[in-house]
């Protein structure tokens, strides 16, 4: 069902967890649907220094949240706007058809963390 | 690695002392049995003689045994046998929201060709309301079909006041009783059931072989149309091998099961117990004591199933979930919801079902290693605050 | 006594080859295929391999095959699948008088439930008249269903041509192929075939599972309702032994086809002509040349089929019969009465089927054992006049 790749993410995921005071902080997803994703940033001169998550879902959820996360890390927001949910499923080698949807969510999560650290920059 | 399965309900391993059983009509013997020639003959004498033994394991006649290629075609055959040949009689069928999806996808189909379906809710453990069965039974019901044990949750219903009252309103009742047998003690007659289906692969028994009991005098259509096997009520070349396999798992399925429930009971007990008492934010899905011996269905907080199943997998651990996301669905179990479960709960379900075989090292295992995997998925999870909502 | 089996159009010996590797997932390698764990996901690789070789006996991709319980089901989805998802466009459908009880009985099922069916005649040969096919076709026409080869006459039906009809004229075409695969080379894309029943245990494969090929884009309703398996389009656990089985039997099957079948026809033409030209008032059934490899199917004038049998058994012989004694209704096969035989030649009918391993010292025993029974049977036939009529 899933690839090497994804397991292999699923099982030891890369940057699980919070950042304290977070520049830019993006929630997609619904418990109802079965899945949410955090995806929290640190940014500095437009650069992502630090990025980590927190996900509710399935093995594709948890594994394209992962790679999402490394993909993004020391890019600037404009290069982690283009990054796409198919540039995501590519890296991991790949994903079942019905597990296609799992991966929009990181690509969600991360433009909702951009979004909400452009908006908090415009308030300040 | 070690594999635990822990999967039972899902399916069993073939019973090693019944594929003996059976290895002789795969190459050997394997005439035709409505052949009269003596390969023929003699397939339909072990054909006849495992009829009896499926019988035996129900207290049914073995002339009210029909074999099928399954549970799932047994269900469907008595949904729609019973509905079409009686719809002079009327239209309206009755049965519940947590029925298997062989009994209400088949009941969906039966809502597009003219006939009304009642859905009985459930109670927090499952259980239908005898009551409230009653106030829905109408002029034009023809027909009661209720799930003897619940697949998920394990909850067993009030199999013989449902046939009282169907016997005392001329109704038919059916049963899927695919997940009872060999685990509840079942007597058509003491329950007074008019049709009843089972699955030989539950019962440590082969796959794609499965019965229909049709008490005599039941009318019921013809669901699979061609030759005259099964006394012509059920065309298509008899399988011998899984037919005799069925006979004997039957029997085997039977034979100490009071026994052996005693001993499943108590190792599931073991395991619910100790989960409860050491994982928080934790709760039991199903009925306290009118269960299945051998089902174990929880609920885990703030994960998520189909990672659940996957870590456990990881450690040689084999067991099911309600999550849709293990379905590629979207929604969670039709059965969790419908015993009250939020959506997010449902989704943290793991279904761990014992079997014949199961024992304490098994069990603790799993003791050893759920609570740690439980963890790490929480401390990954956006929904979990640390010592709990 | 040795035995001699010659009913290999009824059934196969399971291929000592394919039980082997069917072994391995009855008890160790027995995971629900639907089961995300590393037992689920290993049946379901063996599963998809299998489907592919059966695919590939065919020329059909994977994803166009569909595992059944057996050829029985296969024909009732086609044509009740076929006809009540395209009954929007019309509700007639055309087969022949001599298809199989799995095809004419689902036909009269349809009658009742208000499709019309053309039954199409067939020449002392048990061929069709493409011509008449064609003036038979109406714009309420949407499924024709005509077998590729006779079980009982072994027969083959000018098949490419259908489908090239049904094609330009937009017509569903189905073929019950179940005497066909494994006797015949099957190209469903040469063929235009839409539709196309298959048996595993015809051809040495296990009894309980067969498969429908559903050309992509065919529209057609499910028969079995329930869990999501086969693509949604067909409940119930798979059989994964018995897939396994099919995959290797359908690769078996196909290979050296056309050699076997030269060694095949050979024993055949040497049984015909031995019988034709040693036992007075005998004739041959079905079509000199377009016939199965293995397939012989002669009257014996004056006597009486079931007897014949009975009598061929006692030395050790097994064979089939369209008389209807054997069968205990009342008519003779209706595949010999439509090629015009008259009652009492149908019922001296002996069908001797030969199989892959069939060898000359067996067909020598026939024809040792055959005249002597022959002669006896007709000594006590009040129809008999020594020296012919
Ligand atoms: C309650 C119930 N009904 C029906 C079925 C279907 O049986 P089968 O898989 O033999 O078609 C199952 C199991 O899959 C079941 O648990
Ligand atoms: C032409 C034909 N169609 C259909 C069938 C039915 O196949 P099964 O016995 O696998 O149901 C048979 C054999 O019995 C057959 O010969
Ligand atoms: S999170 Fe539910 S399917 Fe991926
Ligand atoms: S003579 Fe007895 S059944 Fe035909």
């Amino acid at each position: 069902m899933y690839t090497d790749k994804v397991m292999e993410y699923f099982q030891n995921p890369k940057n699980v967890g919070e950042i304290k005071a977070a520049d830019g902080v993006g929630e997609v997803g619904s418990p109802a649907c079965g899945d949410i994703m955090r995806m929290y940033l640190e940014i500095e001169d437009n650069i992502i220094k630090d990025v980590k998550f927190k996900t509710f879902g399935c093995g594709a959820a948890v594994a394209t949240s992962s790679m999402a996360t490394e993909m993004i890390k020391g890019k600037t927001i404009e290069e982690a706007e283009k990054i796409t949910n198919k540039m995501v499923v590519s890296e991991l080698g790949g994903l079942p058809q019905e597990k296609i949807h799992c991966s929009v969510l990181a690509e969600q999560a991360i433009r909702a963390a951009i979004k909400d650290y452009k908006s908090k920059q415009e308030n300040n | 690695m070690k594999r635990v399965y822990f999967d039972y309900a899902a399916t069993t391993p073939l019973d090693k002392e019944v594929l003996e059983k059976m290895i002789p009509y795969f190459s050997e013997k394997f005439g035709n049995p409505s052949s009269i020639y003596s390969e023929g003959r003699e397939a339909r004498k072990v054909i006849d003689e495992a009829r009896q033994k499926v019988a035996n394991s129900i207290n049914a006649n073995a002339n009210e045994i029909f074999f099928t290629g399954g549970g799932t075609e047994a269900d469907n055959w008595a949904l729609k046998g019973v509905a079409f040949a009686n719809k002079n009689k009327g239209n309206h069928i009755i049965t519940t929201v947590i029925e298997h999806h062989a009994v209400l996808h088949t009941c969906e189909y039966l809502e597009k060709h003219g006939f009304e379906v009642t859905y009985l809710k459930v109670d927090e453990y499952g259980l239908i309301d005898i009551e409230e069965l009653k106030t829905l039974i109408k002029d034009t019901t023809i027909l009661i079909s209720i799930m003897f044990a619940n697949n998920e949750i394990g909850t067993v219903q009030p199999i013989k006041e449902i046939g009282q009252i169907a016997k005392e309103k001329n109704i038919y009742f059916h049963t899927d009783a695919v997940q009872a047998l060999g685990n509840v003690p079942i007597d058509v007659r003491d329950l007074k059931v008019d049709l009843l289906s089972i699955s030989a692969h539950k019962i440590y028994g082969p796959k794609g072989i499965g019965a229909l009991y049709v008490r005599k005098g039941v009318k019921v259509d013809n669901l699979v149309h061609g030759g005259a096997q099964e006394r012509k009520k059920r065309a298509g070349t008899e399988n011998t091998p899984a037919v005799v396999g069925f006979g004997e798992a039957c029997y085997l399925a039977v034979t100490d099961l009071l026994k052996r429930n005693q001993k499943t009971e108590e190792l599931r007990d073991y395991l619910i117990k100790s989960i409860l008492s050491t994982v928080p934010n934790v709760q039991l899905n199903g009925h306290p004591t009118k269960r299945l011996p051998g089902n174990a269905n929880i609920s885990f907080e703030f994960i998520e199933g189909e990672s659940l199943l996957l870590s456990l997998d990881l450690v040689g651990i084999s067991a099911s979930s309600g999550s849709a996301c293990t379905s590629g669905s979207l929604d969670p179990s039709h059965v969790l919801l419908a015993i009250g479960l939020i959506h997010e709960i449902a989704h943290g379900s793991l279904r761990v079902t014992l079997g014949k075989n199961t024992n304490k090292e098994e069990i603790d295992y799993l003791l050893e290693q759920l609570p740690p995997i439980v963890q790490r998925l929480r401390d990954m999870s956006p929904l979990y605050i640390q010592g709990g909502k």
